[in-house]
Order: C-alpha cells, then structure tokens, then sequence
C-alpha cells in the first residue's frame, strides 16, 4: 500500500500497522533530510508531487515488491511539501515471515520510487539559493568517463570509442537461469545502455547453486523481476527492464526488435529454434549457449555469416530434439553453465564492439570434465531450407514492429473468420503434413490469388518462410493475410 | 484539425513556464511536438526535451504517442523521490 | 553499539539515537516473535542470554559491521526474559549517508547475531510444551539430502558420496578480486564446507564490473568481509570465514594448512610463488589462475604430479616476473576473469571429487578474444630446483602449523641474538647472491655443525629448501635454527 | 594436579544439569573433557559435546585448549538470537 501526505511521518504509527502475529520480521526503510547534498550544504527541502499519478505508481511499485517478494507486505508513505533537516521524506515497512525477504523487498521498493515515483525536491542552500535536484546538477556531477570502466576501456581494442558503443547498445537476455545470469552480470557490468530479461519461471531451491544473482530471499520470486532488481544494484546506469513469461512465438518477434544482440539462455531446443528464426528474421545476432552435464556449446549466429541452427540441424525438428537431447531438469555441473554464460557475455561484448572474428562461423565445445575445448566450422549448407534463402527473406521489407496482427495463434485462427484459408508452404521436395492445403513457396502467384479471394493464414515448417511471404503479400496491400505462429 | 488540450507543470518546469496549468487549442500529434510548441509560447521553458518523460491522463507514455482532444498531459523532469 | 534489556524494546526512542543531520537513510529491522514456528503454533518465548558474553559479542558484531560498511553508524538491542507474540525481540537500526550501505549493514549484524550471539530461545506451544530453539528440532528439521544439491548430486560423476565429499571440504580462496569473486560463488554453490577468504584490499569502484560479489553498497569495504557476507546470503550452509589480510611469507603456512584445495586468485607473481611452495610444501593442491587483457591461464598443481610453478618458469624469479607481466591494475577484459574464476571452482571440486584426471599436468591457456583454447603439457623438469626434490623434502616431516617461530621474517633477524649466523643455501651450480655465507643444500653435515654452534638462519632462493633443511635440523634437536621468509 | 574451574549452564544444558553454576575441582585438561567428566556426574546431562561451543574468561576458545585454575567455563548449545 502506498500513500502520500503533506504532514509529518509517525514511523510508530506506520509500524503498528504492519503488526501482524505471523509476521516475525519487520524491515524499515527511513529516508531523511540531509544537511548537506554533493558537497554542499542543505537548509531545508520542498517535495513536490504529481499527486494522482504518484499515487498510481506507488500502489504499482508496492503491489510489484510483494509479488516479486512472496510473503511480504508492503507500506510506503512519502511526503510532500516543506521539510526540515532530518525529518522523514518517506518510510517503508516491510512486514515478512522470513527476514531475507524483507530486505529485499525493502530496498526494492525505495530503488524503483527513486526511479519512477513523480516527485521533485527543490533544495535551499544558506544565503537563499535553491535547485531541483536531478534536474541540472546531478547530470553535471557525473563524469563524462566513468571511472568504473576505466581497466575494460584501456584496452586498446575498447577504449572511449568502444566504450561509448556499449553504452549505446541494447542486449535481450532470453532465460535467467544457470546461463543467463552469469552472462546478465557481466553484460551489466561491461556497461551496456539497455538490457532487458525474459523469464516466465520463479526462483526455486534447486536453482541456487548456479543462479548466482539469487539468494534464499527470492525463493518464489518471478526470475525475470528479481535478476532485474540485483542487476540494478550492481549497475544502477544501466537501465534494465524485465519481461516476466516466457518466449513465445506470438512475443518473440516484439521482444527481439530493438536489440542489437540477443543472448539464447534458455534450455530447450523448442524455445531456441523460435529465438533463432526470430533473429535471422530480424537480422538480429544470436549467441547460443546449452548445456549438458559437464559439457557446452557456444555459437553465435550472425544473419549471412556461417552456418545458422537449421544448417547444423537439418532434418531435425525442435520436438525430436528436445526429446533426444533436452536437459531442462537433468543433472548439471554448476561451473559449466558459469563458464557458458559468461562466454556468451564475453561473444555479446564482441559483437557490439565488432571483435566478433571468427566465432559465427564456429561452433565451441567446452568440456569441463576432460578441460578440452574443440572449435568446429559451422559452414552455411547449400541446400539449407532457411539461411540459403535468406537474400530471398531479406528482400521482403522487415514488418513494423508493432504490426503485431501479422503474427496469428493456432488457437485464433477461427477469429481470422470462417472464410479464412491455411495455406501449408512447401519447399521442393517436400510434402505438407496430411490433410493440409500446400501451394509452394515459390508460387507466388498462386498465393498473390488466394489473397484477394479472402482471409489467408500461411504456414510452414519453420515459421520463416510463412512469415516472409505474409509479410511480401501484405505490402502488395492484402490486408487479411497471416503467418501462423509455431508452439 | 486543432482539439483541446490540458497541460501540467511540476517542479523546474512550471517554474520556467510560470504557470502550473493551461489548455490549449493544438494541432500538435504528440508530446514532443507539444511541447516544442509550448517553447515557443514560454521563452523560459528551456528545459531540453531529451530529459523529459510524459504522462497521458496519469499514465507514462511515449513521447511519440497521439494525443487525442480532451488529453491531460504531464512533462515529468527527471524525478527525486526519498 | 550493542544493549541486551530485560524491558520491552522501545523503537521510536531508539531511532531517535541514530538522528544525525548528515545521514540522510536509516534502515531498521525488528526481529518479532511470531506465532508459528516450523509448522507449530507458539504461544510465547523466553529469552536466556550469557549475559557477559552476549555484550562482548554483540559488541564485536556492530564495530566490525561499521568497519565493513564505512559510513555507517550502528545500533542493536537484543531483549531477553519472557515475550507475548508480536514483542519485539532483537531491533537493529543503521544510520548511513547512503542506502545501499544501511541495507548492507542491517542484514550484515542479523545475520552475524543469528550465529554468534550466546542467546537461546525456548518455545513454549499451547498446552505447555516447551523447547529451546535450535538445540534438537532444527537439527531434525534438516533435510538429509539438500533439494538445493538436487541437480548436482544427480550427476553419476558426483552422487550423495560425492555431495558428503563436498560437503566435508575445506577450500581457501587467495585473493577476492575478478577472479576469487565468481570462484567463490560457484564454490559456495556447490555446498562446501568451509571456504575460507583472503583479501587485504577494500572494494574500489573500478572493480564492480567483474568483481561481482560487490555492489556500490559495498564501496571502500574490506574485502574479504563484505564477500564472505553476500556468500552467506547464497548458501547459509557453507561455514564462510575471511582474513582481512594479504598473503604473506609471515601468514601463509597457517594460512594453508587445513585446506584440502586451496585457489590462487592473486594479480602478482610474487604472491603466486608463496602461495605455491606453501602449497607444495604442505602437500596441498593448488589451482592458480591470472589473466592479462583477453586471455587467461589456468594451472592445477598437484605435489608430484605434473610439473610445478618452477618447473614453469625455470631461473626467473618472481620480482622478474612482475615486472614484465604482471597485471594487477592493468586493462582487462571483465568475462575473461570471469571464465577463468569459474574455470577455477570447476577445477576446486573436481579435485574433491577424485574427477581431475590429466588437469594436473597441463596448463590451459583460454583466449576470449579469438575463441581458442589450448592445453599444453606441463612435464615436470628432471632438473627443476624445487620438485624434482620433492621427496627428499617430503621426508622431513611436515611442521606443526602453530609452530609459527620457525619462519622469521627479515626485519626480525636481530630478535635471534648477536651470535646468530645467516646462511644461503645454495643449489648445485648457483652462486649465492653477493655478501652472503653459503653453504650447498646438500650438505647436510656441514649445516649441522652450524646448527649445533648457535643460532641459525637459512634462507634460499624460493624459500622452500631452507624452510625444510631449517625443520629437519629441528627435528635433530637444534631449537635455534630458522628459515628466513622470503617476501 | 586438581584445581577449581567455575562452571556456568545455560539455556537446554542448565535443564538438564539442573544447576546453573558450579565450581568444580578437576584434573580435566580441557573443556572437551571437563564436559565428559560432568556428565559423569550429572546423568541428564546428554546434550551431544559435537553440537556445543565453549567460552573460557568470556571469549570463545577451542574445545581442546587447555584450562587453568579459576577459568571461568560455559559450554554454549546452539544460539538461537533474533
């Protein structure tokens, strides 16, 4: 619960009101008028609020705290008007069974109001001079090259220029678990502008071993929003936002655009096939990461360069890998998702700093076990369904990412209406799944028909092909025409 | 085709406009228009647009977003809760 | 500061005792009694506190807490005698100047309290039944095999028997920078015993990028403190225990002994010698690892088996060796002391494990930037100065570790009495530097005619011939023989 | 050679030695067996010496160091603070 008030704080009172007999921690954060601020010093303090919009986003930020936070219940009070040295500008209580969690969510709460809450503070310095804080002189406080950087930018094959690269860059991280949290922290801690984490899971007992950016207090808490929050701590400058589900085929493309690099940390081959179609689509790099047991494999994929996923799988389909080689759940060697996941940091921080070389043209087998690592040539396959059609894929004009209609749910296909036909695209040589209508790729002028006779759904094997035509025919102005999406 | 449009200011903001509230009548699409618009009408408003964040009837949005006849609109400097 | 009071807490009074008009945060926790407790209702508590002891202690927490996070300013009341549901039992309040170090430090005394401070609780359930916390139920409470291990131990390499190997192990950790950060982390995870910590330095905002046990919460902390407490967040169950301290020639046997792996994470050559002829010395496996710019190192020394450090670098010594290619301070790229900490933890528990298989004799030399990894043999050298004796020093038996007087460290030669002599011993066909008495190592009969004439002091060039002949002569009986400590 | 030790009880031990202080005099060398020695003497005494800390002249020592005459002794069961 979150309010705001114009008269003093009674932390007592506030206090009370989280008394609870179940409650065994009881967590506060005060935060005071200072008398001095960067150096100089304070007489008083003004807060002004946007009063029905600070509302909204603090009920938003407490009712946020206790879903990322289970068990907790949230107070938040801030003040407005003028304040004197050291009286209270808000107060947050926690009231939790279990004190981890109750730190956390404290420290939660007051990082997103400093962030996201619509109040301003007017500082009075002795002699009458004053200044809104953050406005002017905190932007000028900061120097231009962060000290923090200092040993990544001396490198040569870094420096201020490779530096403010990163700062510029925007990075997807695709699961955050044994790969994606490692690989989150040093991405962070390289600099990056924008980071942003897709997880649809909560932190479970099991993942703490390798899911290094979660302790005991976020047991339950959605993976996407707690690794947010930690990463935060770590590199308040970049700025980090968090998708809490899971990747689907009807968000990928949403989630992908935007990013200069996307990182694969998930753990099945289902989701990475989707991730890959979806970059390749999107002319967006890839790096790739699985692990089993004590062994993984690395690859970057990079639109046009190198074999891509369906070159070194051909033949194969998600399902049939999964099932054959999917270790979501099986035995794991702590120490060989940290080594993976912080190679794909390492092969990201290439990309955006174009020291990539080689690596999309190699897949890498680390063997922790045995301490070997082998560096195969993953060459692009002539007669590869995806990627040796890509200058074919490429011509059609990429889709505007809030074209979100292009893209149709097998479940809301009746939605299309009852005209609508599904179209299965075959490459030659191959026969469309029984009982489906096929027309071939390559007969445009079939399928330029069947879009003006109505409604048209387009399918494939891949969903890549389906995807680019839908996209072709819609520019010609056929409006009802969609790409079915694959589970 | 111009429609009505109500504006708040907080903080350095309404002290360099010199006023909290006003509406007007703009054909401006969108927030950032807007408020380069409102620039030439306030010569103190010299806050840069590139710091700002915006809200639509109490709610963040883009600075790109349509406005629509009737919208509150909010130019938040950069915020200093706690 | 620390109070025990047999009166009900009183939070308001005691917040007023932190007012200061310079700290602008101020982060309280109150420990409540609840009215549950695994599983069971509570009707009350009662609170016996060792009185003397528990102020000590206490005491001993809030100073070392205000040490650890600077800034910050420490107050903490622990109630004893009987308390109704909703009491408050323990209040902690911090003020600081900044939040992040208020959180840091409130969680730091809880959780120090929780394990040091001698205060018991009995527990009284509805109907009369009573018992003290933690003495039997918890311990019962307590799952055989971890669920958090689940994944690990479902490894065939690893098992329950490897887990109760794990979890019996004693691993040091020299240094905690970019490499002793990810290190411990995965070490932890993997449900050790004790890991001990060893860092003199104080965390620096040039280190968050891959330092990634510190936050900017942590800015100017020791260390090895501020490590060992966000390690007890990960994993409650691995005994953490730090040395706020550099390695030296004075600390490094009592460091070492009583590890069964011990990693190097240091940033010198100097540091990396001692640390290794120690380790040799004492018959303990060492893993090293240093990284320079993109690529790094990793060696597992193992006593006879494989080459050593010297075997490595044959007629350098580490002065030498720092000036050309040490890197303390230098650039460095973040994921690269990253893949190498893990490398080192992977290496850590497969030593445990009984899994190292061929590690020990290679090096591994793993560059970030062009994707390469080579591992070259590391053949031990027939000639080596220091391992090809191994037995011989091996046979003398090893030192007890509380006899600390037989190292002596230069600046002390004067407290040995006047007549003392000091002695280099030399190898055959070294000359001993200008200026000394030198006598060959194996000379035997001539070094103990020395050591029966008075007082005797050995020194050699790596410090590991006379640390063993000066042990041997004591053995004999000679009780004024020393071995100088190199520095 | 015998001499006093003074011994303190605290918490589940205290219960079942079923006295809180005593001075003793004991040729025990250490805490470890000056422990078993007073379970000899006090048979519901069967708290299990693994689980217990010692504190000699109120600091924390090891179980094995060696005490001397007026040592003040308390064996520690696990804390439970907070």
């Amino acid at each position: 619960m979150f309010e705001l008030t114009a008269t003093p704080i009674d932390p007592a009172a506030l206090s009370a009101r989280l008394n609870a007999p179940e409650a065994g921690a009881l967590t506060i954060f005060e935060g005071r008028v200072r008398n001095h601020h960067l150096g100089q010093p304070v007489t008083h303090l003004e807060y002004e609020a946007f009063d029905d919009l600070a509302r909204l986003e603090g009920e938003a930020i407490t009712a946020e705290t206790e879903r990322i936070y289970p068990g907790t219940k949230v107070l938040c009070v801030h003040r407005t008007g003028s304040l004197a040295i050291g009286e209270a500008a808000v107060w947050i209580g926690i009231a939790s069974a279990h004190r981890q969690a109750g730190f956390a969510a404290c420290r939660h709460v007051i990082e997103e109001l400093k962030l996201r809450l619509p109040v301003w503070k007017k500082e009075h310095h002795p002699g009458g001079a004053a200044e809104w804080v953050n406005c002017t002189a905190e932007a000028a406080a900061r120097p231009a090259t962060d000290e923090m950087y200092a040993r990544q930018a001396a490198l040569p094959e870094v420096g201020t220029a490779g530096q403010a690269k990163l700062s510029a860059a925007r990075v997807l991280v695709v699961g955050v678990g044994g790969l994606g949290c490692p690989a989150a922290l040093y991405l962070a801690g390289a600099g990056l502008g924008r980071l942003t984490l897709v997880d649809g899971g909560k932190v479970e007992r099991s993942n703490l071993p390798r899911q290094i950016l979660f302790t005991t207090a976020e047991l339950g808490a959605p993976k996407a929003l707690a690794a947010a929050a930690r990463l935060r701590l770590h590199n308040p400058s970049v700025q980090i936002t968090s998708h809490e589900g899971d990747l689907t085929s009807a968000n990928a493309r949403a989630l992908v655009a935007g990013h200069d690099v996307v990182l694969d940390c998930t753990d099945n081959f289902t989701s990475r096939f989707l991730l890959h179609d979806t970059c390749l689509a999107l002319g967006v790099p890839l790096v790739s990461a699985a692990v089993h047991r004590f062994e993984g494999t690395l690859d970057v994929f990079t639109p046009g360069v190198g074999g891509c996923l369906h070159c070194q799988w051909t033949g194969r389909n998600p399902g049939e890998l999964d099932s054959a080689g999917n270790c979501a759940g099986g035995p794991v060697f702590g120490p060989a998702v940290g080594v993976l996941g912080v190679m794909q940091a390492a092969e990201a921080i290439k990309l955006i700093l174009g020291l990539a070389g080689d690596a999309p043209r190699q897949s890498r087998l680390v063997n922790l076990l045995d301490g070997s690592q082998l560096s195969i040539a993953r060459e692009p396959r002539p007669d590869c369904p995806v990627c040796s059609r890509l200058d074919t894929l490429k011509a059609v004009p990429p889709v505007a990412v809030t074209d979100t209609t292009l893209f149709l749910d097998p479940a809301r296909i009746a939605s299309v209406g009852p005209t609508a036909q599904t179209v299965y695209l075959t490459e030659p040589g191959e026969t469309a799944p029984a009982g489906m209508t096929s027309v071939p790729a390559l007969d445009l002028a079939r399928l330029r028909e069947l879009a003006t006779a109505g409604p048209l759904v387009l399918t494939c094997r891949y969903g890549v092909r389906s995807a680019a035509l839908a996209r072709l025919l819609r520019t010609e102005g056929n409006t009802q025409v969609f790409a079915l999406t694959t589970a | 085709m111009s429609r009505p449009i109500h504006v708040r200011f907080f903080a350095i903001l309404r002290e360099q406009a010199g006023v909290s509230t006003l509406t007007l009548d703009t054909v401006s699409p969108d927030a950032a228009t807007l408020y380069a618009e409102l620039q030439g009408r306030c010569p103190g408003l010299t806050f840069p647009v590139a710091l700002l964040k915006v809200s639509r009837n109490e709610a963040y949005v883009d600075l790109t977003t349509p406005l629509a006849a009737g919208d509150r609109v909010v130019f938040i400097p950069p915020v200093a809760g706690g």
